[in-house]
């Protein structure tokens, strides 16, 4: 019975649940699903992460490559994150190149990168006007169920704090490379930046960390990345306009998500080093 | 999107009027509509208006790595964008017939005519070279797109200028414009399309159509020319027949045409850097003039706000930060206890949070080596503990 | 290394119609400048100009449409290049900014498409194409529940900030916020960041936006007075 | 000008750094030991799991040591365009390795190997897919390979039969797949990627007897599906070593066996 | 404060019934194109002037291009394409309109109306409706074409904004009446923008055109003064 009223009214299927604060996943409104983080699961990788929220579930992979750097930046490397949303994760997804969504999300990782500076890029410099690292920076999707920025950002950082580099040498004269894969130089990672995604449900009620369903039903969604006490980026596409108060809440909430994952991710790392 | 259809009355009445010397905006068959050259505050970007089709050019370059096949020359890249900006009927992204005859015309018209030295382009030979790159964006669409084009593609080379590079062994720097001012493109010289359109069997022609005039067409005949009389590009598309004295007059009118644009492209340059060098206000916002009745200009507003709190004190974020520990947060916190959130199951793999439903790893309460066993398979010891499949898989390694 | 236009540090200096920090810089709009499409505007806010035209509600690709309400479509055109994921970013952000605004139900089955030019971006290019995309809207008559307004602060190191940035000012400021506001109760319908910054910057980022927002709200009523009433 | 204006790219021509290290490769003449400690005809451990990809139909997540694919199915879905009805159920397969997943980094399009492996993929399990059940309908595998170690071949096959089983489409048999590589007299069992690479790297020195043979095979209707065989081999060598994949097959399908039994098991619980 | 009637309003401007009708708020009032009541107020929805029509009619006259079909409105349409017994038909809304060939005057299944590809057809809307597609006719209700069906012999049609179209169908229009005091010509207006004019001659045509289009922007004072001057244009340009 219920399958059926979810198939024919979803919206009010869902306002019956939220009427006593309740979401279908028995969640409260402010609740995320578990999180697990599994760091340094690819060893083909120089870095990588999964991370399940919930069903939803993404790989990052961090394969290092060498390259001359750019004439105007001969000091710095390259990072070039991309998010894979391919068919195997969900049914609304085609063979092909990417659609808009898979393209807004990797451009949402490179502005995090860039805006959050977690990664000096001249620390990625081999040479100068020579060599650089370029980190390609993979996030596949391997269920699409809601909330896939969230758990690309945790995916995203984990694997860059699990990510160590071959030491290279340029030789001086010659100019020809040298690679020694036994020494291995971990990345330095200065910060970590935490996402938290809240949906807006029939203009008024805040949903946090929503699942495929929920972000269907939609009328506004926000996003906010968080860092330390700072915030490094505030991401409201359109929607429900929100109050002032409504926006302060997401604030708060995004500020405490961000601490308790950046714990999760420095106790799952320390149970590597263990 | 589809385009409103051209009925058969207007395509008689256009016809006809042709056939009478006369054109609907009341010009003679040899007149161009009015030409309106400008440029942006950016080097090297033109917004030309010939009547009421507009164009916009951007010239804008790169290092990189020279053609193999020429290794000591820069490259040029030409781009034409035909988007429904211009007319409901041009798709986007897809490139039309349409649109590629204009890049080929284009690309005709100022690469192979060589107007510009692409020697002078190159840095160090073999290694490093200067792109250019030309964005040629249709924003308007009332027919003779072409010209259009072509007067300002030119104009923003011609107006354009480089970063200084200077190199020291294999080392290159790039000046920025505060160490040297940019230096201008070599442009030998300055090649224009100038398109003949034709109707009823080549007996009339105009120049600079209309779109509709272009609609009802026979052919056209399109002579890429400079003002030193030297032919770059011929073309004639459509099916009719012409005489070689028609492609002999056409010639000639093409002279007059180009050698009077290009005198207003110079003016509108000389124009230009006067305002630059007197610091008078130039750029696009200028062409804005506000008294027209469609337009409306207002003036810098300051915006008055009663006190601000003080931004800079990061005190106040931390203190709004431990507010969010309580009351706001309670009915939220519940389900995620403060402390030891964090769950380690095994080497590598930390969970926190409950609720919700997962089908993969699903560890909860489940005895957590369940999942240690599901993730960490290179330990095979691990596996004995798990039921189902990992038995199996010892019975698989014991045969 | 992506191609890159050139701009002469006196034009980046010079600011031109740019005074204290608190101000917005002058604005001009065209309206119907452009003659094949329903509705088109250039708005120039200081050096900073776009072009923006609208189309319907008008026919709809078979895959797009949907039986209950138009479809809106965003083309974003960058001057230099071709479209790329950051593009693709900004024109989500739009569309789903105008998806709020536009009275979607009134028209099933059709398109409203939303095609914006840059043609010069001297600082606070985002707020001008919001702001061009919403009187190209008004100018096309697109019906709307509300209109919105675009507004960018900058919030450089020492803590001070500048409404309506330049181009010199973003690339010296530590963070760059755009607000976009709905007319009716000017609450946050868009937020787009860049760079780091604190709770109360933010706080004080929308009352200065928000203050300013308010003038560019007169700013549309007056233009479109200018036209209406005169070709009545 | 950049070529991909849907991804982020990176510089031009980037290269592997290990590309400049002194490679350690791996001498097969004088092997007594493979490197990871294993018997030369011990397979590796396998663990299977299903209902990985809650949005998918079916789906399921194979790992042998570091070899690890996921596979969804979506499906039976009508066929869109009308010119490609027909009586039979067409079955499509999709097969992808993450970039990261080799030594050497992939590239986001599908590249040669991974079309022909789809294709392999395909031949293996359409035997065993009562296709007949499913007119003017489309069933879909889409299999990822997230790290690659080899026998990435018959990983898939066995992945994706039984991602099919747990979609509930209905099928023949279960399909279970084996690979042995074989160097001159050297026949190992369910090969690395270091050992494959090995042999292929060593065919030009050695006798005529270098490469490796997959066998797909259907246990309870006791038949092949599919065999591929790369390098070159005897006749003789190629037959003796496809009886040994079959019998590696028999011993691997108690394990998919069980796996099928626990979802269905899982499925009741959910049930009630 | 009363509503703004004759004033500009522009999108998310709201007034309450009060605001409208502040003698008697009983009355019943019709809200027209633009305008939608939501919570006992009256939002607007399109920039425009308001207007007020007895006995309580109001709605929002605004300035665009695109027609938006309505039932009743006489419309100017291209034939674009025949498809089986009925005529696809561009009258400028996001969807074609058909018109049957049935809704001809005088047409059966026998003889059928002579309509080509491209021709231009005065018609009226029968079907109108968001969710509809739209549909035309040449006949009016006792099946006379009163004036409607394909408009033939020479002329030419250009288009306009929709609220041109509008002030030219005012019988007060300053514009044709001092046009008609220099000229003849037969003049057709579609409410959907789409004016077809012919005149003695192409010139004289193409000026009418021109004059018409010119006219959007000017003031009364400004028509009349055009007009005097496109005569004189013509009359000089008929000699040569």
């Amino acid at each position: 019975m219920a399958e059926q009223f979810k198939m024919a009214q979803p919206k009010e299927y869902f306002k019956k649940f939220l009427e006593n604060d309740i979401r279908p996943d028995d969640r409260e409104l402010g609740e995320f699903r578990p999180t697990i983080l599994n760091i340094g699961c690819v060893s083909t990788a120089e870095g990588s992460a999964l991370v399940k929220l919930g069903n939803t579930t993404i790989m990052c992979g961090i394969k290092a490559e060498v390259a001359t750097p750019d004439a105007d930046r001969p000091k710095e490397g390259f990072v070039v994150p991309n998010v894979e949303l391919s068919p195997l994760c969900s049914p609304s997804f085609r063979p092909g190149p990417p659609g808009e969504q898979a393209q807004v999300l990797s451009q949402n990782m490179a502005d995090l990168l860039r805006t959050s500076e977690c990664i000096n890029l001249e620390d990625l410099n081999i040479c100068p006007g020579k060599l650089s690292w370029v980190l390609h920076i993979d996030l596949v999707c391997l269920d699409y169920d809601g909330n896939v920025m969230d758990a690309c950002t945790l995916a995203l950082v984990s694997a860059l704090k699990n990510t160590s580099l071959p030491s290279v040498t340029v030789d001086e004269e010659t100019g020809d490379i040298k690679t020694d894969p036994t020494t291995l130089r971990p990345l330095s990672v200065s910060c970590c930046p935490v996402s938290t995604s809240f949906i807006v449900f029939d203009h008024n009620i805040l949903l946090v960390d929503p699942t495929h369903e929920e972000e269907k039903l939609a009328t506004g969604a926000i996003t906010i990345i968080a860092e330390g006490g700072n915030l490094v980026s505030i991401y409201k596409p359109g929607g429900t306009p929100l109050t002032d108060e409504q926006m302060e809440d997401c604030i708060d909430r995004a500020l405490k998500r961000s601490k308790e994952a950046s714990q999760l991710i420095g106790e799952t790392l320390c149970s590597i080093d263990r | 999107m589809r385009e409103t259809p051209l009925s058969n009355c207007e395509r008689e009445f256009i016809l006809n009027f042709i056939a009478q010397q006369k054109r609907l905006d009341g010009r003679k068959a040899y007149d161009y509509r009015d030409l309106r050259i400008a440029f942006g505050v950016s080097l090297g970007c033109c917004h030309v208006e010939l009547g009421k089709t507009r164009v916009l050019a951007q010239v804008s370059c790169e290092v990189g790595e020279p053609k193999q096949t020429r290794p000591h020359d820069g490259v040029l890249y030409v781009n034409v964008e035909l988007s429904p900006m211009a007319c409901p009927s041009f798709e986007q992204g897809r490139q039309s017939e349409e649109g590629i005859e204009l890049s080929r015309l284009m690309e005709r018209c100022l690469k192979e005519s060589r107007c510009l030295d692409l020697e002078s382009l190159c840095i160090v030979s073999g290694e490093k070279a200067w792109h250019l790159r030309v964005d040629i964006h249709v924003l308007n669409h009332e027919g003779n797109i072409l010209d259009c084009a072509s007067i300002a593609a030119i104009s923003a080379l011609a107006h354009f200028r480089r970063p200084d590079v200077s190199v020291h062994g294999e080392e290159i720097t790039i000046h920025t414009l505060e160490e040297r001012n940019p230096v201008p493109l070599s442009l030998h010289h300055m090649p224009l399309l100038v398109s003949f359109t034709f109707f009823s069997q080549g007996k009339y022609m105009l120049i600079d159509p209309s779109s509709k005039e272009e609609k009802v067409m026979e052919g056209k005949m399109v002579v890429g020319m400079n003002k030193h009389r030297e032919l770059c590009t011929l073309q004639v598309t459509g099916q009719m027949l012409l005489l070689k004295e028609q492609v002999l007059r056409c010639s000639s009118i093409a002279l007059t045409k180009v050698t009077r644009i290009t005198e207003l492209i110079h003016e509108a340059l000389e124009n230009d850097k006067q305002a630059r060098l007197k610091g008078d206000k130039h750029g696009f916002a200028v062409l804005v003039s506000g008294d027209k009745v469609t337009s409306n200009r207002l003036p810098k507003t300051e915006v008055k706000v009663d006190t601000l709190e003080v931004s800079d004190d990061m005190g106040e974020s931390q203190s709004s930060e431990d507010e969010s520990g309580n009351e706001p947060m309670e009915e939220h916190t519940e389900g995620v206890p403060k402390e030891s959130a964090v769950e380690i199951l095994t080497k590598g793999v930390g969970m926190i949070g409950e609720g919700g439903a997962s089908t993969w790893l699903d560890v909860p309460q489940a005895d957590t080596k369940q999942l240690a066993a599901k993730k960490q398979k290179h330990k095979v010891s691990k596996m004995e503990e798990d039921e189902g499949s990992s038995e199996e898989e010892e019975k698989v390694i014991l045969k | 290394m992506a191609s890159f236009t050139v701009v002469k540090t006196e034009d980046l200096a010079a600011e031109q119609g740019k005074g204290p920090a608190c101000v917005l810089r002058g604005q001009t709009s065209d309206l119907g400048c452009l003659t094949r499409q329903d509705g088109s505007v250039s708005l120039s806010q200081g050096d900073t100009t776009s072009i923006a035209v609208v189309y319907g509600p008008a026919e709809v690709r078979i895959n797009k449409e949907q039986i209950d309400q138009a479809t809106v479509e965003v083309v974003y055109r960058p001057k230099v290049g071709l479209p790329r994921p950051e593009h693709r970013k900004q024109e989500r952000v739009i569309r789903n900014t105008f998806e709020a605004a536009i009275a979607a139900s009134l028209h099933p089955r059709s398109a409203i498409s939303i095609i914006i030019q840059e043609t010069e971006d001297m600082g606070s290019n985002f707020s001008c194409c919001i702001n061009s995309s919403c009187l190209a809207l008004l100018d096309a008559a697109v019906s709307m529940n509300f209109m919105v307004a675009a507004v960018t602060v900058a919030l450089k190191e020492c803590g001070e900030m500048v409404l309506d940035p330049t181009k010199r000012d973003e690339t010296e400021a530590k963070s760059v916020l755009s607000y976009v506001f709905d007319s009716v109760n000017l609450q946050v319908l868009t937020v787009v960041s860049c760079g780091k910054f604190s709770r109360a910057e933010y706080r004080n980022g929308l009352v200065l936006a928000r203050e300013a927002a308010k003038s560019v709200f007169q700013f549309y009523r007056e233009s479109m007075s200018k036209k209406l009433l005169m070709s009545q | 000008m950049p070529t991909d204006t849907r991804r982020l790219t990176g510089p031009e021509s980037s290269q592997s750094p290990y590309n400049f290290a002194p490679c350690s490769k791996l001498n097969l003449s004088n092997l007594e030991k493979r490197p990871d400690g294993r018997s030369f005809e011990q397979l590796r451990p396998l663990f299977l799991r299903t209902d990985v990809v809650s949005q998918a139909r079916g789906s399921s997540y194979i790992e042998m040591n570091e070899t690890k694919a996921i596979c969804a199915v979506y499906g039976p879905r009508e066929v869109l365009k009308r010119e490609d009805f027909s009586l039979k159920g067409q079955l499509t397969c999709d097969f992808k390795f993450t970039t990261f997943s080799c030594r050497q980094r992939r590239q986001h399009q599908q590249d040669s190997q991974e079309k022909d492996l789809s294709v392999q993929v395909l031949e293996a399990l359409e035997p065993a897919v009562c296709l007949h059940k499913y007119p003017k309908s489309q069933i879909n595998i889409f299999i990822t390979v997230l790290q690659h170690d080899g026998c990435a071949l018959s990983a898939a096959i066995m992945c994706a039969s039984l991602a099919l089983a747990s979609a509930g489409i209905e099928m023949y048999d279960l399909v279970v797949a084996s690979s042995i590589a074989i160097c001159g007299s050297l026949t190992l069992v369910d090969p690395t990627a270091q050992e494959e690479e090995a042999i292929l790297k060593s065919t030009v020195k050695l006798d005529a007897n270098a490469g490796a043979v997959t066998v797909a095979f259907l246990p309870s209707l006791s038949q092949v599906s599919a065999i591929s065989s790369d390098g070159e081999l005897s006749f003789e060598t190629l037959n003796k070593n496809m009886q040994a994949c079959v019998a590696n097959c028999q011993r691997l399908y108690p394990v998919l066996e069980r796996t099928l039994i626990k979802h269905q098991q899982e499925l009741e619980a959910a049930k009630t | 404060m009363a509503a703004p009637i004759g004033n500009v309003v522009i999108p998310g401007d709201t007034f309450s019934l009060l605001q409208l009708q502040p003698n008697d708020e009983h009355k019943k009032i019709l809200l027209g194109p633009g305008l939608k009541e939501e919570e006992a107020e009256i939002k607007v929805l399109r920039p425009g002037i308001l207007r007020f029509r007895k006995p309580g009619v109001y709605w929002v006259d605004c300035h665009h291009k695109r027609y938006i079909p309505a039932k009743g409105d006489s419309v100017i349409g291209i034939v674009n394409q025949k498809v089986g017994d009925i005529f696809r038909v561009d009258i400028g809304s996001s969807e074609q309109a058909s018109l049957s060939y049935l809704s001809f005057e005088g047409s059966t299944k026998r003889n059928r109306p002579d309509v080509k590809v491209g021709d231009i057809v005065y018609a009226k809307l029968l079907v109108a409706n968001k969710d509809m597609e739209p549909e035309i006719v040449c006949i009016d209700g006792y099946g006379r074409s009163n004036g409607m069906g394909v408009i033939r012999n020479g002329g030419f049609l250009f288009h306009t904004s929709l609220n041109l179209a509008r002030k030219l169908l005012n019988p007060e229009c300053t514009l044709l009446k001092s046009l008609g005091n220099r000229f003849q010509f037969e003049i057709s207006v579609g409410v959907n923008g789409r004016v077809w004019i012919k005149a003695a001659n192409d010139v004289q045509t193409i000026a009418l055109v021109n004059s018409v289009i010119a006219s959007e922007y000017k003031d009364n004072d400004q028509i009349k003064e055009m007009c005097k001057r496109i005569s004189k244009a013509v009359s000089r340009m008929e000699v040569d």
